[in-house]
């Protein structure tokens, strides 16, 4: 984080435009990513924060085109990795570079590797696919990436399973998966919500250590602004499938614009204060087939007015890189 | 979600509509035909008459009289058979669920030894040294469907002990007749219903073979089983005599396979979730 | 004052009556091995002597990793898991020996909320048979009484007595959380064992839930037993902490104090484990190493030894003193 | 792994001793067992004789004992039809129906487990509506009568193939497409489904994540998991095709274990079908054993476990 200044001088690696993805269900048409856009350095990390629903998780698996289709459908904008628009690739093309040059780090690291297949075979694969290098190299490259992130006695737990190993452990194994081939965008869609604290930390240490080591522009999709706290350079809110407010990290925190920033900020405990009485966000998340016309926080807002409901905010400027969608900037 | 399978349902009702009120239905009587009339071909065939619309067998019955008795045997039986299955299946599977333990280890090993004889030898043994009847043949068709009711329930329960809802009754103070039957079994009856629907394709087929094999239930009640072992030797000259009984059962097995498969869609929520 | 187990007894300014008392709480779960005759290899100690008091009116609050034993002691109280020694206390009286009369006023003085939402309420019965159920088992109330108190209850959790005839799945998380504290208020009870309540929640909807959970206190004069992981959670609701480690509780005090002034190295790391609540706080650099032990052969000496960082050569020898470092605070490390 | 391996062979042996106090509980409980043998022109010496080689005056429990030490040895009394040792009689029948087994065990596993992945793939194509048809046909037709149906199409009408018998090697393919038919029904069903399971699957996301190309997603990552449940339930269902062969060889004149077990049963020849009965389960349990031993070696939950 000491070094914002630095990464802002950064080239850009990813830039989303616009970016629209749809699910065709029994309800009707789910907007679940609904017109987002941002971008991202090289070494820097983006939190992209959001409830269960909020579009945070389609958003990152549209950028990979890993959108079950159907029903799921990217129905417009434009994902561009380096300058290359990866939403007009053709499925063989994308291969190439999932994996090697966007990576993803999957939450659940008990379900997430295959239960049949050794370490070693899981980690190596990425490998073999993305590099051409002789069989017996790719142990060693295994080997060397298991070490990376810390897993103790690699060489002997590399024959292991998925199974005699614990959450933390293979949760590592999937990180190693991620960094295996040196991948410029690294996406980590909420890797730390089943870990223990303490695992947690050791988990989050390790994915500093591994960004900065190789200036890896990183993602981190988490519904816990103390993640984001710890972890990003900036922050996107997301909310009904649309970004919601978006700066660095601390104009979000220290000046939080969008009343949804401002409500979910203030009803978290502390745990270096005493806190009286915690704000309470009254209402439920929207289900996304049946949006009201207007902003979608409107029926739990507490600063809602007329207009809020007629139509939905456009973005204001606050302070270079900072906005929000709401009518009371207006 | 899928759609109401209507054309199964309507050959369901049918089947049961037949068995049921067979004598009213049934255009002839289906143990007596005049051999003058004999193997005469369905009624759109060649040499066929309306007056026989699938035709005579080799002594002269009306098919269709006979095919509509059939409905009956294989009704009774798979009513009965399940009803005397589903309940051993049901009790040994909530004990041994519930209880775990040595009730639990001894039950699915009879679960798995049962399993692992073919039914129709057993089915066979039984015949041989007890003799042929109807209570011999449900009794055997029991044995042969109870274990995957057991099964079934006993998965059922072992998973819904775990739900926290279960926990908070004992923390209720609820006894375990009332956990038992307000909170286990009525999230059993899904599962039942579904499995039951497709057990009865399954004892409908063991009882055909077993009539096929001629250890059904024993004659003069015409069984679809026994009707196909008839035509066996003159598929060459009245190949409808083994055809249309054989098409009815697998015209009512293949609905209660689609009607099941939709039950099941429909009401086990872990597989909804499947689409 | 120096004894070698933890008594999490509140002492500091208090003077609430002694609701449930657990005293010296063992469980053990026995780990067998063989083919056909089972032969017991050794024990999983997942709660290894445990003691504490909540008072009336008081919320006390047990925080730790999985495996430490929180979720076993919390079984242990509310009887779905039979100690393997100690005991438990209501007002004074063993519950163990109990007569089925008094057994029946345990029942409908201690409840229980747990985690999931999803599946603590039975799927097929109406709300009103899901609240109320422990009315119908532990009182004996007309029709006509039981529909007020459930209609009644709706409203006290933010919800409209309409609502009674719905099933669960015609709710959301928060709703059903709702439910679930309608349901184990219902028979009044004096304690209520709340286990993890809002980890299971939406962030948006868990200030409701521990905002409403905090207002019935008040209401109804009812004392918690806070189940979590969540350290600001626990600051938020709790006035006691107790902080539990392979089965025993290592640091107990009051929670300010405890927050203020951790002193347990495992009580230390676990703070500076917690995620920042706003990123100009600077975190201590105190990450442990490896992962917990197993209970089945835990540590000898002080059971947190292999991972602290402050370890002194009596740690992995000798089982640490429990040492008063203020009042009502105690702790149990060779380092006091 | 030895656990489990220990385990499974236990069942099997516990498998065998019950069906073989099912079959001398039912050989007392259809009467005097001496009846079978023996007739009222037997002299008294006869029947005395067979009173002490049954240990009839003994207790049952000991006249258990005498049945499964003469089963041990392959002794099961003397066909009544044939007038020679039934095991004799077996031995002869036994490698036709191993034949036929075999051949429906492969046309179920040829048919039913491509088109079950490429069903559960291609989901919703002709491809997934034929292994859908094939599907219900094979779950809900008798296999009697499917074998006649093909008997009347295939020798009857269109001349292609022969009706019965064994004598021609193109002999077997009616009886094995008839018997392996439900067999390969039920491949395609649980293949279909747990295909669908695995490729939606956390696991099977990453990998796509990855850059590993579909193909060998589906052919690596999810065929062997698929496997799993389809081994759970071939142990099962391999106990269909004994079943079946029984009807199967009746239907095509089958010289095989089958036939031989209805002709016992037709002719009331208790020694020759109980020893059927117990070849029959002996083969049953040692396939059902060889497929506990394929999962272990797929699933490394259970290797390891």
């Amino acid at each position: 984080m000491s070094t914002n200044s630095t990464i802002k001088d950064n080239p850009v690696v990813l830039q989303v435009e616009g970016l629209k993805t749809y699910f065709e269900t029994r309800w009707g048409t789910v907007k679940a990513v609904d017109g987002v856009s941002f971008d991202l350095r090289k070494g820097e990390t983006l939190g992209i924060v959001g409830e269960s629903g909020s579009g945070k998780s389609v958003t990152m698996l549209s950028v990979m085109r890993l959108i079950p289709s159907p029903p799921g459908q990217i129905v417009e904008g434009r994902v561009l990795l380096e300058g290359q628009d990866l939403v007009d690739l053709s499925e063989k093309e994308m291969g190439a570079i999932r994996g090697s040059q966007i990576a993803l780090i999957i939450q659940d690291p008990m379900t997430s590797l295959n239960p049949v297949f050794s370490i070693g075979n899981q980690v190596g694969e990425a490998i073999k696919i993305h590099q051409d290098i002789p069989k017996r190299t790719v142990l060693q490259q295994v080997l060397d990436v298991l070490r990376k992130v810390n897993i103790p006695a690699a060489d002997t737990r590399v024959r292991d399973y998925p199974h005699q190993m614990s959450g933390g452990m293979r949760q590592r194994v999937v990180g190693a998966i991620g960094i295996s081939c040196e991948p410029m965008v690294l996406i980590a869609d909420e890797p730390t919500t089943s870990l223990d604290v303490t695992i947690q930390a050791q988990y989050l240490k390790l994915l500093k250590e591994l960004q900065e080591a190789s200036d890896i522009a990183l993602i981190f999709i988490t519904h816990d602004f103390g993640i984001v706290a710890k972890m990003c350079d900036r922050v996107a809110v997301m909310y009904a499938g649309k970004i919601v407010e978006m700066g660095d990290v601390r104009d979000i925190f220290n000046n939080p614009s969008h009343p949804y920033t401002e409500a979910l900020l203030s009803s978290v405990p502390k745990l270096e204060e005493d806190v009286d009485r915690l704000y309470s966000i009254e209402g439920q998340p929207p289900t996304l087939h049946d949006l009201p016309p207007g902003c979608p926080f409107a029926p739990r807002c507490q600063y809602v007015r007329d207009k809020c409901s007629q139509s939905y905010p456009p973005q204001f400027n606050l302070t270079d890189g900072h906005y929000a969608a709401c009518w009371r900037l207006e | 979600m899928r759609r109401l399978p209507l054309i199964p349902m309507l050959i369901l009702a049918v089947f049961i509509a037949t068995g049921i009120f067979a004598p009213l239905i049934a255009p002839h009587d289906p143990e007596r035909g005049s051999l003058r009339e004999r193997n005469l071909p369905p009624a759109w065939e060649e040499g066929g008459t309306t007056k026989f619309l699938l035709g005579t067998d080799h002594l002269g019955r009306d098919m269709l009289s006979r095919v509509i008795f059939g409905a009956r045997i294989s009704l009774v039986v798979a009513a009965v058979t399940l009803v005397v299955g589903m309940g051993i299946g049901v009790a040994s599977g909530l004990a041994a669920g519930w209880y775990g333990g040595w009730i639990d280890e001894i039950l699915m090993r009879v679960v798995d030894i049962k399993l692992a004889i073919p039914t129709i030898l057993l089915a066979l043994v039984l015949v041989l040294a007890l003799g042929q009847s109807f209570m011999i043949i449900v009794a055997v068709l029991a044995i042969a469907v109870w274990p995957r009711f057991a099964r079934n329930v006993r998965g059922e329960v072992l998973q819904l002990k775990t739900m926290d809802f279960v926990a908070l009754a004992k923390v209720a103070g609820a006894s375990t007749p009332r956990i038992l039957f307000i909170h286990i079994f009525p999230g059993v009856i899904n599962t039942l219903i579904v499995l039951a629907t497709l057990e009865i394709g399954i004892v409908i087929l063991l009882e055909s073979t077993l009539s096929f094999l001629g250890a059904g239930v024993p004659p003069p009640t015409p069984a679809w089983g026994s009707m196909v072992s008839d035509g066996r030797d003159r598929l060459a000259v009245a190949w409808w005599i083994s055809t249309m009984p054989g098409l009815a059962i697998m015209l009512t097995v293949l609905s209660m396979n689609l009607f099941g498969d939709w039950l099941r869609d429909r009401l086990d929520p872990r597989l909804r979730q499947l689409g | 004052m120096t004894t070698t187990t933890m008594d999490a007894r509140p002492t500091a300014d208090t003077t609430n009556e002694v609701l449930l008392e657990a005293e010296g709480l063992k469980k053990y779960f026995p780990v067998t091995k063989g083919l056909l005759i089972s032969k017991i290899t050794g024990h999983i100690k997942a709660v290894d002597g445990v003691s504490f008091q909540i008072r009336a009116g008081e919320t006390l609050g047990i925080v730790g990793e999985s495996g430490c034993g929180k979720s076993t002691t919390a079984k242990m109280l509310l009887q779905l898991e039979e100690p393997t020694e100690g005991t438990i206390r209501y007002q004074g009286k063993t519950i163990h020996n109990a007569t089925s009369e008094e057994r029946r006023a345990y029942r409908s003085s201690v409840q229980a909320v747990f985690q999931d939402p999803w599946s603590s309420l039975n799927p097929r019965m109406r709300v009103r048979d899901l609240i109320a159920e422990p009315m119908v088992i532990n009182l004996d109330l007309s029709r006509r009484e039981m529909q007020d108190r459930v209609a009644k209850l709706l409203e006290d959790v933010g919800l409209s007595s309409y609502h009674a005839n719905l099933y669960p799945h015609e709710f959301s998380g928060g709703q059903r959380q709702r439910l679930a504290i309608a349901r184990a208020l219902s028979v009044e009870p004096r304690v209520i064992v709340l286990d993890e309540p809002v980890s299971a929640l939406d962030v948006s909807i868990r200030a409701q839930i521990m905002n409403l959970l905090k207002d019935l206190q008040e209401e109804y004069n009812v004392s918690y037993l806070l189940i979590a992981h969540h350290l600001a959670t626990v600051r938020y609701m709790c006035d006691w902490v107790a902080v539990m480690y392979l089965g025993q509780i290592v640091e107990f005090g009051p929670t300010r104090e405890l927050f203020e002034n951790a002193s347990h190295p495992y009580t230390k790391a676990l703070m500076n484990a917690a995620l920042p609540s706003h990123p100009d706080i600077e975190q201590e650099e105190m990450i442990l190493t490896g992962e917990v032990p197993s209970p089945l052969n835990p540590p000898e000496g002080c059971r947190f030894h292999p991972r602290c960082p402050f370890v002194i050569d009596q740690c992995p020898t000798a089982i640490p003193q429990v040492t008063e470092l203020a009042p009502g605070h105690m702790v149990s490390c060779h380092l006091y | 792994m030895q656990r489990y391996l220990v385990r499974r062979i236990l069942l099997a042996l516990v498998t065998l001793l019950a069906v073989s106090l099912i079959i001398f509980v039912m050989s007392r409980a259809a009467g005097d067992p001496r009846h079978v043998y023996l007739d009222d022109y037997s002299t008294q010496e006869d029947w005395d004789r067979l009173t002490e080689t049954l240990g009839l005056d003994k207790p049952y429990y000991y006249q258990y004992g005498i049945f499964l030490g003469s089963a041990l040895k392959g002794d099961f009394g003397q066909s009544i039809k044939e007038g020679r040792p039934s095991m004799e009689v077996i031995i002869e029948r036994l490698p036709a129906t191993i034949q036929l087994g075999t051949a429906a065990f492969a046309f179920s596993v040829i048919v039913g487990v491509p088109l079950g992945i490429l069903s559960a793939v291609k989901r919703g194509t002709f491809l997934d509506m034929t292994g859908k048809i094939i599907a219900l046909i094979g779950q809900s037709a008798p296999v009697f009568w499917l074998g006649l149906m093909l008997v009347f199409l295939f020798a009857v009408r269109l001349d292609w193939l022969p009706p019965y018998g064994r004598q021609e090697i193109s002999s077997i393919v009616l009886p094995a497409v008839a018997l392996g038919w439900f067999y390969a029904a039920a491949n395609l069903r649980l293949l279909r489904s747990a295909m669908l399971n695995v490729l939606d699957s956390e696991y099977v996301k990453l990998a796509r994540a990855k850059g590993v190309s579909n193909n060998v997603i589906i052919w690596k990552h999810s065929l062997r998991n698929a496997l799993i449940p389809v081994l759970t339930f071939a142990g099962i269902t391999l106990g269909s095709l004994v079943t079946g062969s029984l009807v199967v060889e009746t239907v095509f004149a089958w010289p095989g274990l089958g036939q031989l077990a209805i002709q016992a049963l037709a002719g009331n020849d208790y020694p020759l079908l109980q020893a059927v009965v117990i070849v029959f389960t002996l083969m049953y349990v040692t396939a059902a054993l060889l497929v506990d031993i394929m999962y272990a070696y797929i699933d490394p939950r259970i290797r390891y476990g």
